[in-house]
């Protein structure tokens, strides 16, 4: 069986800097990838080439053994890849429900009309969020108006409320308190179980033992190293991180 | 720049947050108690006052409904005056062509091929926006120039003068005693405040004005939307072309220009930013007829016209003032 | 000079009115008449600061006489020198600078050969004169003007209150609306002018759009016959609107006319002739009662 | 709405930025080829044809100079037409009150009253958008109508013509062939180069168009930075009066009305966008001298006239494509 | 003697919302005090009353003895309180140099005329940065572009740059790297050292005991308990968040 997402020879390049250099990767159907690295090792910018918001200067990306690459954001989504962008990438001016639905809205018809179903939304957007531990105060203010931690709880609850088969995190948890950073762990413990593949990005060394399946460590755009969590330590990872020779 | 922003949800929700009414309500109960103390006549309870400033609202309205929804998504659309225009010449001409006794069904046909051309414009505009990432404020000021050109060589001159009852009977008849181009401002109103509150389309517009990344990613196509946007605009304003024909019995190729700076003018009123991801069609519909109210109000009241640029100046200032000290006490902005 | 290398170029007060449409074709009939080139350039507003650019360019191309109607007085001085300067034959038509009276030896705009036009005050005045009689010689008028600052829709307004003044004092003349160019507006003034003054008689139209409006407002006041409505200039959507009985009268000018002499006038003073320094073309009042006339059809303007 | 943005670095690193430079050089080409094979004469090599074109351009910069700072603070300002047409009308009433044999000092008098005249609307447009939290488009909107209106006041119509030998000179003498008010236009553009690229006062005004939050918190006082962009605003408007009364011995209520849409489009062609944080006085520049050379171009080409609508309509437009080409090749934007 | 900063009964209420309700505490020089709290607490808000955000719906804040509260960001930043916001508050616009120096920029004189000093901003940025352990590849380039750690690194160099008395860190290490963590705490040290105040904010269990002289833990706007490291434990933190009575 080949793997759910194949990442082969990703480069890009921004003006004259190369933020990413030949990165390839698998990730398997129920498998919890950790994309580790220092801040600017291509972390995100390689996620962004697979989920249509970048364009690779070179590479190219399969999923389910069809090529993704050239595909826009809404054909990555379509294809059943859910991404939470480390900028979290809300519509500030909008209320959590529907941010939750954003390009997916729940409809009701009345008269022959339809109509957004905004209640609906709302109702769902409280109880996923529920279930990552936070509760909004008032759940139709924009999500403009909520605190750090609640708007990231927003972005992961709109990645994990449709059936993906692939799942990628950008630092899901860094603006998550303590219970919630749990739960979150939990959920990715619940998304393999049901199969679904997971790219999780964290700088958080714990986190990153606890979920991961493989952990791949970028330096400088490059792959510094590939481990399972019980082949390496956290020295080695760091050490990884800073550029040592695999 | 962060201003307490507005965007669609109930109408109900919309009509509490315009506070604009007030105001609105305001300046006509000072145009009544000015017409009976100073005057011993009435402002407000005169069927033709109510009519005329009805209608001038509606010509203003038909520029700035389609805009509100462009504005809302972030973008300008300049050419919307000249679009007027070439939908009024093209009608007109048509109209022409068919004949002295062309009837209804050719009127209908004018109307058609009018709104065709405006279509044509808009398509233009999303095009340039959407796909060559031409900003709106340049791509729209660039149709507005080919807009304008296109109706006065279409039109060999400025105005094409029609002689037809139907098209007269569209724009001077009335529905029960409601002016048909009102009717057709209101229906239009209604349609964009549904688009805009009801649909997807509507909250992909409100996302697209706050942040273009959030609908992107979340997989809507937003050059689809970009396109339909402009095209709405320039539709809504390409019926307000043809009401002009109708009402004037002529198409003239500046018929929306003079309307432009009135119509976006509506919109700001009404609640939206230049920044993009708020506005109401209720605010825009108020934001019309405020500024008829007072234009035809100083008029009324007699006032010199230069001290009528004055007032008309300080009364959109106190209008946003107002929509301003609401927001300060509910809050929403700290 | 070969007739045929004879260039000149009209540049009207703005490219997108009636009145100087007709102009240009009267230009075109002088010149093709005469075997010559005439050239239509001009700004999209009647305004000296759109229109002197225009001028420059114009100039550049160094035609051998250029027919302009400046769009103020004064301040098309210093541009048009520059052409005069350059040895261009100056022409005005429609309007004048300076005060109009050239080749004097005094003042500072003497330098234009001749002036063609028919007067505005005057014909402001004539429809005074028009309008008091319609209106039996009393009661309230206004003037729906474009707005501030056009010199020959001023000169309009200014003919047609100095009528009244000085000959109908039973005819007050209430404050002037000015309308932008936008007929919508104009019908929604004259509602609010009828609002505040029922007994309003009439309604002097300095312009085809302001008409227009006032027309409109008239319709929808269902005073087609209590108030009078007079247009300045006679383009087919007043005309239509005469016969339909919405606008009593139109004071047509005669452009073509004054197209034409102006080309005239140039050719003469490029070949040598002497010319006068002011032409008047005359007036024109279009009626119900006129307008089938052929005679006065021709005055009708070209849109 | 994420485009490639630009903010004011090196005078050289602009220079190269913008390659509206090089569109400016295909139009100049195109028009001398023209002049050289259609005419037999030269379009370029004319002193007489690059002053017309450099008086026109500044005439439109001298608007568009201060608008550049306000639409890259995230704002806008329309008044600034009325506002030349203000200080024009004051500046022309001053020298006709000095009467017949006013010397020089009393047109320097008359001069520093009319930008006086400007100076306050511009402290109320920056009062009301700093400090009443008027949304700049209204705001200006508003003052649009009051100085309208006042400038007609006071002139008591439309137009005030002078004599005088020394305004006549400061608005068509030249200083060793350069046309005195393009002198004027390239000091007050190289001051505000200076102002919006090297000092201090120009990064909040960019660090303000981007987010308010950042310059708000990194303690600066916002609401004075506001007041002076639109001071300055409003300054490099009036002088554009004091040209013009110079130029046509006449101060004019209308005087900069009819160049507002130009002078907004030269300062978007040159690389400004709706949502402020960016734009360059560089650009600016060539986007007026873009303006005024097509303007220029076509007439003496001799397109007629309504062909030039489209004409320029399609320059504007390509004028964009053009630099956003050159954004898509250095990869400012994926 | 008394405290460097003194927080008294701060309440801020949003529409129909206490986000924060008679919040008291003192920090004082050289002394470390934590802000914990779930998301949603309402430790954003607090800080945001000291800094001149927002001004409080009741209360007052002492400065050095003095009344700060109804004082501008600009005050109090002038008064001598460096914050870095949970937002960051980047001009997205402008290179990492003018960022660092926005409101206090450095300027040449060449022949009269005063110029900014973008060179030397820009050097000193990259500097301070590499203090922090990040390297940013083109100093030139505005911030929007860079990385989510590299940005947050320029909000704290930004904040560190300037000899306060006291400094507010909201979540400063949420997007850094394992080694870049490591750099914050160590200078958060060194900060303590110097007498510097500091109110941190964060969520990560670790960081908060190794930091913190005193931990007050927030729970839906109250002060729900104010330990001393020494004295608890991570449950009792945690159960504290939850909203547990002290
Ligand atoms: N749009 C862009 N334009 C130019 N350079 C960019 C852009 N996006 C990222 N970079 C640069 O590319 C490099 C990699 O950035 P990326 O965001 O992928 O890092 P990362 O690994 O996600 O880091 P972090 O952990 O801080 O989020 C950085 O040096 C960054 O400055
Ligand atoms: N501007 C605002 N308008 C309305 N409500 C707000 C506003 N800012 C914050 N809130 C609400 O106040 C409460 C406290 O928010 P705050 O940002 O202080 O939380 P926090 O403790 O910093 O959380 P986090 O750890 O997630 O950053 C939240 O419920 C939030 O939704
Ligand atoms: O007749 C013309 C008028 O219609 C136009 O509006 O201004 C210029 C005039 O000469
Ligand atoms: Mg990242
Ligand atoms: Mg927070």
């Amino acid at each position: 069986m080949s793997a759910l997402l194949q990442v082969k020879g990703l480069k890009k390049r921004f003006g004259g800097n190369e933020a990413v250099s030949n990165v390839n990767f698998e990730v398997n159907a129920g498998e919890c990838v950790v994309l580790a690295g220092d801040n600017g090792a291509g972390k995100s910018t390689v996620i962004k080439m697979i989920s249509g918001v970048y364009t690779p200067t070179e590479g190219e990306v399969y999923f389910d053994g069809n090529l993704l690459t050239g595909q826009s954001p809404e054909g990555v989504r379509n294809a059943g890849i859910e991404t939470i962008y480390q900028d979290l990438s809300l519509a500030d001016n909008l209320d959590p429900g529907l941010n939750l639905y954003l390009g997916r809205e729940k409809t009701k018809s009345v008269m022959g009309f339809t109509f957004l179903d905004r209640a609906q939304m709302r109702k769902d957007a409280a109880e996923v969020m529920k279930g990552l531990g936070i509760v909004v105060p008032d759940p139709s203010a924009p999500v403009r108006d909520l605190s750090g931690g609640q708007r990231q709880a927003i972005a992961i609850a709109r990645a994990i409320h449709w059936k993906a088969k692939l799942v990628i995190m950008d630092e899901p948890t860094a603006a998550l308190g303590v219970p919630e950073q749990r739960e979150v762990m939990a959920l990715i413990h619940r998304l393999k179980e049901q199969g679904v593949g997971i790219i999780l990005i964290s700088h958080n060394l714990p986190d990153i033992f606890a979920a991961a399946d493989r952990i791949i460590v970028l330096a400088r755009g490059v792959v510094g190293g590939e481990r399972r969590p019980a082949e390496t330590n956290d020295e080695e990872i760091v050490r990884l991180m800073m550029g040592a020779t695999a | 720049m962060s201003k307490t922003q507005k965007t669609g949800t109930s109408l109900l929700r919309s009509l509490l947050n315009a506070w604009s009414w007030l105001f609105l309500v305001l300046i006509l109960g000072f145009f009544e108690i000015y017409a009976q103390l100073e005057a011993g006549n009435t402002f407000l309870f005169r069927a033709y006052n109510l009519q005329s400033i009805a209608v001038a609202s509606s010509q203003i309205l038909l520029l700035a409904l389609g805009l509100t929804l462009v504005i809302v998504a972030g973008h300008i659309d300049l050419s919307i005056g000249f679009t007027t225009g070439l939908s009024a010449v093209v009608m007109a001409l048509v109209i022409r062509a068919a004949g002295p006794d062309a009837g209804l069904l050719a009127v209908i046909l004018a109307m058609l091929v009018g709104v065709g051309a405006a279509i044509v414009v808009g398509l233009v505009n999303g095009w340039l926006v959407a796909k060559l990432d031409v900003p709106s404020f340049i791509g729209t000021l660039g149709t507005y120039g080919v807009a304008r050109g296109a109706a006065l060589i279409v039109a060999g001159g400025a105005t094409v003068s029609i002689r037809s009852d139907e098209a007269r009977a569209f724009g001077n008849g009335d529905l029960l005693g409601v002016p048909i181009p009102v009717v057709v401002a209101i229906v239009l109103a209604v349609g964009c405040h549904y688009l805009l509150t009801y649909t997807k389309f509507g909250v992909h517009t409100y996302a697209l004005g706050a942040n273009r990344a959030s609908v992107e990613r979340a997989g809507v196509d937003v050059n689809k939307l970009l396109i339909k946007l402009f095209v709405i605009s320039a539709v809504t304003a390409g019926i307000g072309g043809l009401v002009y024909t109708g009402r004037f019995s002529a198409g003239a190729a500046n018929a929306g220009e003079p309307i432009l700076l009135y119509a976006v003018a509506a919109v700001f009123i009404g609640g939206a930013s230049l920044t993009g991801g708020q506005g109401t069609i209720i605010g825009t519909v108020i934001g019309a007829i405020i500024i008829a109210v007072i234009q035809f109000g100083l008029v009324f009241t007699g006032l010199p016209p230069y001290w009528q640029f004055v007032a008309v100046g300080l009364v959109i200032i106190v209008a946003v003032l107002v929509d301003q000290s609401k927001s300060k006490l509910t809050g929403g902005r700290v | 000079e070969d007739a045929k290398d004879i260039n000149i170029t009209l540049v009207p007060g703005l490219t997108t009115d009636a009145f100087y449409i007709t102009m240009n074709r009267g230009a075109q009939a002088a010149a093709q008449a005469l075997g010559i080139t005439v050239d239509f350039q001009g700004a999209e507003e009647f305004d000296p600061v759109l229109q002197t650019p225009v001028l420059d360019a114009v100039i550049a191309r160094g035609p051998d006489a250029i027919l302009i109607a400046p769009t103020d007085t004064t301040q098309m001085i210093e541009p048009l020198r520059r052409a005069h300067d350059q040895g261009i034959t100056v022409v005005t038509v429609d309007t004048f600078i300076d005060d109009g009276k050239y080749q004097t030896g005094s003042g500072d705009g003497d330098f234009p050969m001749s002036y063609i036009a028919s007067d505005n005050t005057g014909g402001g005045r004539m429809a005074a004169r028009y309008m008091a009689e319609a209106i039996g010689g009393e009661g309230q008028v206004y003037v729906s003007n474009v707005r501030p600052g056009i010199s020959t829709t001023d000169q309009r307004e200014e003919g047609f209150k100095a009528e009244m003044a000085e000959n109908y004092p039973n005819v007050t003349v209430l404050e002037t609306q000015y309308n932008e160019n936008d007929s919508s507006l104009a019908a929604s003034q004259f509602a609010a002018v009828l609002a505040r003054n029922p007994d309003v008689k009439g309604v002097f139209g300095a312009n085809l759009f302001s008409a227009l409006g006032a027309g409109n407002g008239v319709e929808g006041a269902g005073k087609a016959d209590d108030v009078t409505v007079i247009a300045f200039d006679a383009p087919q959507s007043i005309v239509d609107n005469i016969s339909s009985g919405l606008v009593d009268a139109a004071i047509a000018q005669h452009p073509a006319e004054i197209g034409y002499f102006g080309v005239m006038a140039a050719y003469a003073v490029l070949t040598g002739e002497s010319v006068p320094t002011s032409i008047g073309t005359g007036f024109t009042v279009i009626t119900a009662d006129n307008v089938g006339d052929e005679n006065i059809a021709k005055f009708i303007y070209s849109e």
